[in-house]
């Protein structure tokens, strides 16, 4: 059995404690065990159940979430999610996180973040065709932002731009919540004939395991026991466990692995994520129920005395796990070869549920894999409603301001709301040449070109992805509950203004320590607000990601982020090109609001930049009127009648108002009777609204094709100032260079 | 019988199947795949080198393709004047194979830059550039794309209507420094001397398209098919 | 005042470009390359200054080396 | 046997990256900073072979240095 090797540090209490274990958790590996683990068992316990792995704090909450619908082909559980989008092709993504990393080394922290999840996504045999990314910073003025944003951006940029993926979207918020710990969520989709995706399964005992790409190094060892641990003072010292991604490697694994998907040699496959080769090799031994054992000698390495337990807790980048039938070992290793790659034989599949590792002959671990994986601690921690809320949640008298320009103006600075092709212009948001809605509207529209996956859509038309993320943490913030819900209608009704059916989200949910009663609050309501949008508008989760622990301690305060829920939302359109333009595309246009005229206050961008407040209840979803709403948006898309949608959210109506026109084709309009607060009509946040813009002779076939949706003719367009009646009343160059100018002026 | 069109693939190429895509949607022309690692082309009517990250663009971009097994091919289809065209990374590796002259330097911001640019089209005729509109819109996609020539080369360029294309300002006139990539003279575009390899950072496969928002580059293969039919 | 800044990636750092050119090298039929290590060479000409060395410290760990991931060594010539 | 190769952008060849690190010298305070030029140092471990420099030489020319723009300087260690 295990012995001791000279690199094997004794276990005692202080090391089991360093590895990050609970009292009861060692107790009951010591249980199921019979024995005292070796160290490198010690090391495999603690990174396979690590929040990071084992989602230990979230798995009850994530069981609640609807994952089921007709056109879900792969649910949470698998690398990534998979939905049908009909005429056998499928679309496969998810979004996960790589905060930590980011925070201490932008540039490859985000960039690996990227690498992680295009494995994901090709790993299941699809080829990725867009990505999107979700970031949050700290406050603008400050230095550590300064220094954040550009390293993250370039690395981004620099991982998809080199893969040859476009990134087509994704949202950047600033807030002082951040300062002290970034945000970088990535999400990728790929397609797939949906009777040709792989799954991350070992089966079929004898068949050998095959270890691809990079060599494995001292990369991020502890990379995902870091990654649940709260920020510090002491966070300096584990700099070195940052990895470096090699995207052209990535390259060459992406387009190896789908040539040899096209054969009939593979029965699973699994990137190495987090926790490598460890939890690959466990993850697809408890999928399949099967054993594993593996010869970790056999394991390419860069460098020299590495011991098993650094083998296996690397988390160098750009290396994938395949059980391949037995015999074809010969062919993989001819394909990979091509691709200047070299595959070795690692280990093979076994029946006896265990997962074992040998070493210089010697067996260094032998675990049931159960005890790994569904085994793993599962805690129902506790929740409590924090009290601050009371106050937060309601609304002080607020003054009316005098200029309402003056806070337009200032609003479309704001960096959230400001223009961030600062950022996106460092993407390559234009390879592969199917990027039809660019960065920059409500949502992106990649297009699938006809037959690029042999598929034949049996003269529908041509088929387009609706990609979306969003995720407004103030809102949460304030009820995480109908806060997210929010997130969920916002997110399907960009979608709609491209054209787009929802038919799938996946989520990354961004929260503090978790072990904080108030914390776990809100996250537990935060799902049960997400579960309850979901099932109200029949949008499925295929696939997330947990980030916990985002917090900062300096000197003896800790502060959390503000919750984020990041979403991702999947859509599909069909049928000819929808004629959009990004901004109102001619004078003499009629311009109408749909939905209520809406005055919520709460929780607004508003609020917060003009008052300083953070307070009130967010605007809630009638899931109805917002259903009724996305399918009159759709309907119009789909007609051709309507050149202009643009929904409505940060900022109200008066900032969508004003991003219509930064084309520098202007807008009058005149608000309607209403005994609601000025700055509430132009500011609230309500939701379940959007603009549209037409030729005022088509008023009645855009009144057939909405329903009983709510129509309020506003104005017309034409100009180059954005009038509304009486309020406001600037020229569209003013707010343009306002608009533009606060990323530039901040990060260069 | 559509002409051939060789289109090379190298390891860390990804526009290589965008550009294939583009010339099989032009009349006459017919993309094949090439491998970097074969050394024969076989017989094409035209060479094309794609956009992407040859090797990671490590050491400096295109400077590790242009020894690829197929570059002695593509060197003879050249210097016995085969039209060829380097687009992107491309570019870079015609250069660094001294097929053109010049160099691709870091772009002035240090910044990858993804965005639509108005070329202005001059110079000699070549394969893919005559009977070209006066602008174009394209977009540009890279981090080096600065070009660099010393005095010399550019007094050449400029004299022997070897510049093919230069960016322009929004309003699609010339402006000195309307490069976003601080190339000198505001080149986007060349051609060797005897106009039959021509190199450029812009995509015109990207701009191939309406539903892409320009189908301007299209007029280059079109370009392109007009030569091979009057060769 | 001149110096010379040399930085390097750290032991154990992935170097891609280093293996790219290695690689590269080898196809070209340079076999006898057994290793090889990029790093970035900065030579700065600077007003003197009695506290320079220290300075030029400061500049290398804020901007001109990555200290997460690389290491530097300043030399100081006339 | 041990190489170094000094690679540099030769003068005259403008060079953004070097321009764009000393202006962020600059506004981060260091006025100092004169001018200041970025090259690449490539470290090598050779097999001992009798055409060794010239072998490098080849190397330089071919793949190491671009020598429109960059000229490259070999010293040999041990
Ligand atoms: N990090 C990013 N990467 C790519 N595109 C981004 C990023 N951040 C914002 N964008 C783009 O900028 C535009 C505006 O974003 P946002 O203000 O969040 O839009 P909305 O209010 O419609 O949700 C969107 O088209 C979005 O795709
Ligand atoms: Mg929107």
């Amino acid at each position: 059995m295990n012995r001791a090797l000279p690199t094997d540090l004794p276990i005692d209490d202080a090391l089991v404690k360093e590895h990050g274990l609970r009292e009861s958790e060692y107790a009951h590996a010591l249980k199921v065990l019979g024995r005292v683990p070796s160290y490198t068992e010690l090391g495999v316990l603690s990174v396979m159940w690590s929040e990071h792995c084992s989602y230990k704090s979230s798995r009850i909450h994530l069981k609640t979430l609807p994952t089921k619908g007709p056109n879900v082909l792969i649910g949470p559980g698998e690398n990534a999610g998979a939905v049908d989008l009909g005429d056998g092709l499928a679309a496969v993504f998810k979004m996960e996180s790589h905060n930590h990393p980011s925070f201490i080394e932008p540039y490859q922290g985000a960039a690996t973040g990227v690498g992680g999840i295009l494995r994901d996504v090709f790993t299941m045999g699809a080829r990725p065709v867009a990505n999107l990314n979700s970031l949050r910073f700290g406050s603008l003025d400050l230095p550590k932002t300064k220094q954040l944003v550009p390293g993250v951006v370039a690395g981004i940029g620099g991982y998809g731009n080199c893969m040859g993926i476009p990134t087509v979207g994704g949202e950047t918020r600033f807030h002082e919540s951040y300062n002290g710990n970034c945000l970088v969520n990535a999400f990728t989709v790929g397609v797939v004939a949906k009777d040709r995706i792989f799954l991350g399964t070992a089966a079929g005992v004898g068949n050998p395991i095959l270890y691809v790409g990079a060599a494995t190094g001292r990369d991020g060892i502890h990379g995902a026991t870091m990654a649940s641990e709260e920020f510090g003072e002491g966070t300096e010292e584990k700099r070195p466990t940052v990895q470096v991604g090699d995207p052209f490697m990535e390259k060459l694994l992406l387009e190896a692995c789908l040539e040899l998907m096209q054969e009939d040699c593979i029965v699973g496959i699994q990137d190495m994520g987090a926790a490598g080769l460890t939890s690959s090799s466990v993850e697809m031994a408890g999928r399949g129920g099967s054993g594993i054992v593996m010869d970790l000698d056999q394991v390419p390495m860069r460098e020299q005395g590495m011991t098993p337990y650094e083998v296996l807790l690397s988390e160098s980048q750009e290396r994938m796990l395949l059980v391949v039938r037995e015999g074809t070992q010969d062919q993989v290793k001819a394909i990979f070869e091509k691709w200047d790659l070299h595959a070795a034989v690692v280990g093979r599949v076994t029946q006896d549920g265990m997962w074992r590792c040998r070493w210089q002959g010697q067996e260094v671990a032998a675990m049931p894999v159960p005890l790994l994986t569904d085994e793993a601690p599962a805690y129902d921690r506790p929740q409590s409603r924090p009290t601050w809320l009371d106050e937060a949640q309601t609304l002080p008298e607020i003054p009316e301001p005098g200029d309402l320009g003056a806070v337009l103006l200032s609003l479309m600075a704001h960096p959230d709301v400001a223009d961030k092709s600062w950022i996106f212009r460092q993407y390559d948001h234009e390879v592969g040449t199917d990027t039809v809605v660019k960065p920059g509207a409500d949502a992106a529209l990649v297009r699938i070109k006809p037959g690029a996956f042999g598929q034949d859509d049996h003269g529908k038309g041509t088929k387009y992805l609706g990609l979306v993320a969003d995720c407004n943490g103030r809102h949460v913030y304030l009820d995480p509950a109908s806060g997210t819900a929010g997130q969920v209608a916002e997110a399907a009704r960009n979608l709609a203004c491209v054209g787009a059916v929802p038919l799938g989200l996946t989520d990354c949910l961004n929260f503090g320590n978790p072990e904080k009663p108030d914390i776990m609050w809100q996250f537990a309501q935060s799902i049960v607000g997400m579960g309850e949008a979901c099932r109200a508008m029949e949008v499925p989760v295929v696939s997330g990601n947990v980030s916990l622990y985002n917090e900062t301690t300096v000197g003896d305060t800790t502060s959390a982020i503000h919750p984020t829920p990041g979403l991702a939302m999947v859509g599909l359109y069909q049928g000819k090109l929808p004629q959009l333009n990004p901004t109102l595309p001619a004078a003499g246009l009629q311009i109408a609001l749909l939905g209520e005229l809406g005055a919520h206050l709460g929780a607004s961008i508003y609020l917060y930049h003009w008052h300083g407040l953070e307070r009130g209840m967010p605007p809630q979803v009638d899931y109805p009127s917002e259903r009724a709403l996305h399918t009159a948006l759709r309907a119009l898309v789909v007609s051709g009648e309507v050149p202009y949608l643009h929904d409505l959210s940060d900022g109200g109506l008066a900032v969508a108002l004003t991003e219509a026109c930064l084309g520098g084709v202007g807008a009058k309009v005149t608000l309607p009777q209403s005994t609601e607060r000025k700055d509430a009509l132009l500011f609230g946040e309500s939701h379940g609204r959007a603009i549209i813009a037409f030729e005022p002779s088509k008023l009645a076939q855009v009144q057939a094709l909405i329903g009983d949706v709510p129509l309020t003719l506003l104005g017309m367009s034409g100009g180059d100032r954005v009038v509304i009646d009486g309020l406001v009343d600037l020229p569209i160059s003013e707010l343009d260079q306002a608009w533009r100018n606060t990323l530039p002026e901040f990060l260069s | 019988m559509a002409f051939d069109v060789a289109v090379l693939t190298f390891p860390g190429s990804n526009c290589d199947a965008d550009l294939r895509w583009a010339v099989n949607n032009t009349p006459e022309l017919s993309a094949r795949a090439v491998w970097h690692k074969e050394t024969d082309l076989g017989a094409p009517d035209a060479v094309l080198l794609p956009g992407g990250f040859s090797y990671g663009d490590y050491l400096r971009c295109g400077a590790i393709a242009r020894f690829s097994p197929i570059m002695n091919a593509v060197m003879e289809f050249a210097n016995s004047g085969g039209p060829v065209l380097g687009i992107c990374n491309g570019f870079q590796v015609l250069t660094e194979a001294g097929l053109l002259p010049g160099a691709l330097l870091s772009n002035r911001d240090q910044k990858f830059i993804c965005e639509t640019v108005v070329l202005g089209k001059e110079g000699k005729d070549t394969a893919f550039t005559k009977g070209l509109p006066e602008t174009l819109r394209i977009p540009i996609a890279h981090h080096d794309g600065n070009f660099f020539a010393d005095q010399d080369t550019l007094d050449r360029l400029e004299g022997e209507g070897q510049v093919l294309f230069r960016y322009l300002n929004a309003q699609g006139e010339r402006q000195s420094g309307a490069a976003p990539n601080g190339s000198v003279h505001d080149i986007a575009g060349i051609c060797n001397a005897a106009g039959n390899v021509v190199g450029m950072m812009p995509h015109p496969e990207r701009a191939s398209d309406p539903a892409l928002g320009s189908a301007d580059g299209r007029a280059l293969f079109s370009a392109l098919q007009g030569f091979l039919e009057a060769k | 005042m001149n110096a010379r800044v040399f930085v390097n990636l750290k032991p154990g750092v992935l170097d891609p470009a280093a293996k790219a050119v290695q690689g590269g090298l080898h196809s070209m039929g340079f076999g006898e390359v057994q290793s090889l290590r990029l790093g970035k060479v900065i030579d700065l000409k600077l007003e003197d200054r009695p506290d320079a060395e220290e300075r030029l410290k400061a500049m290398c760990e804020k901007l001109l080396a990555n200290t997460v991931i690389e290491s530097y060594r300043i030399e100081i010539g006339d």
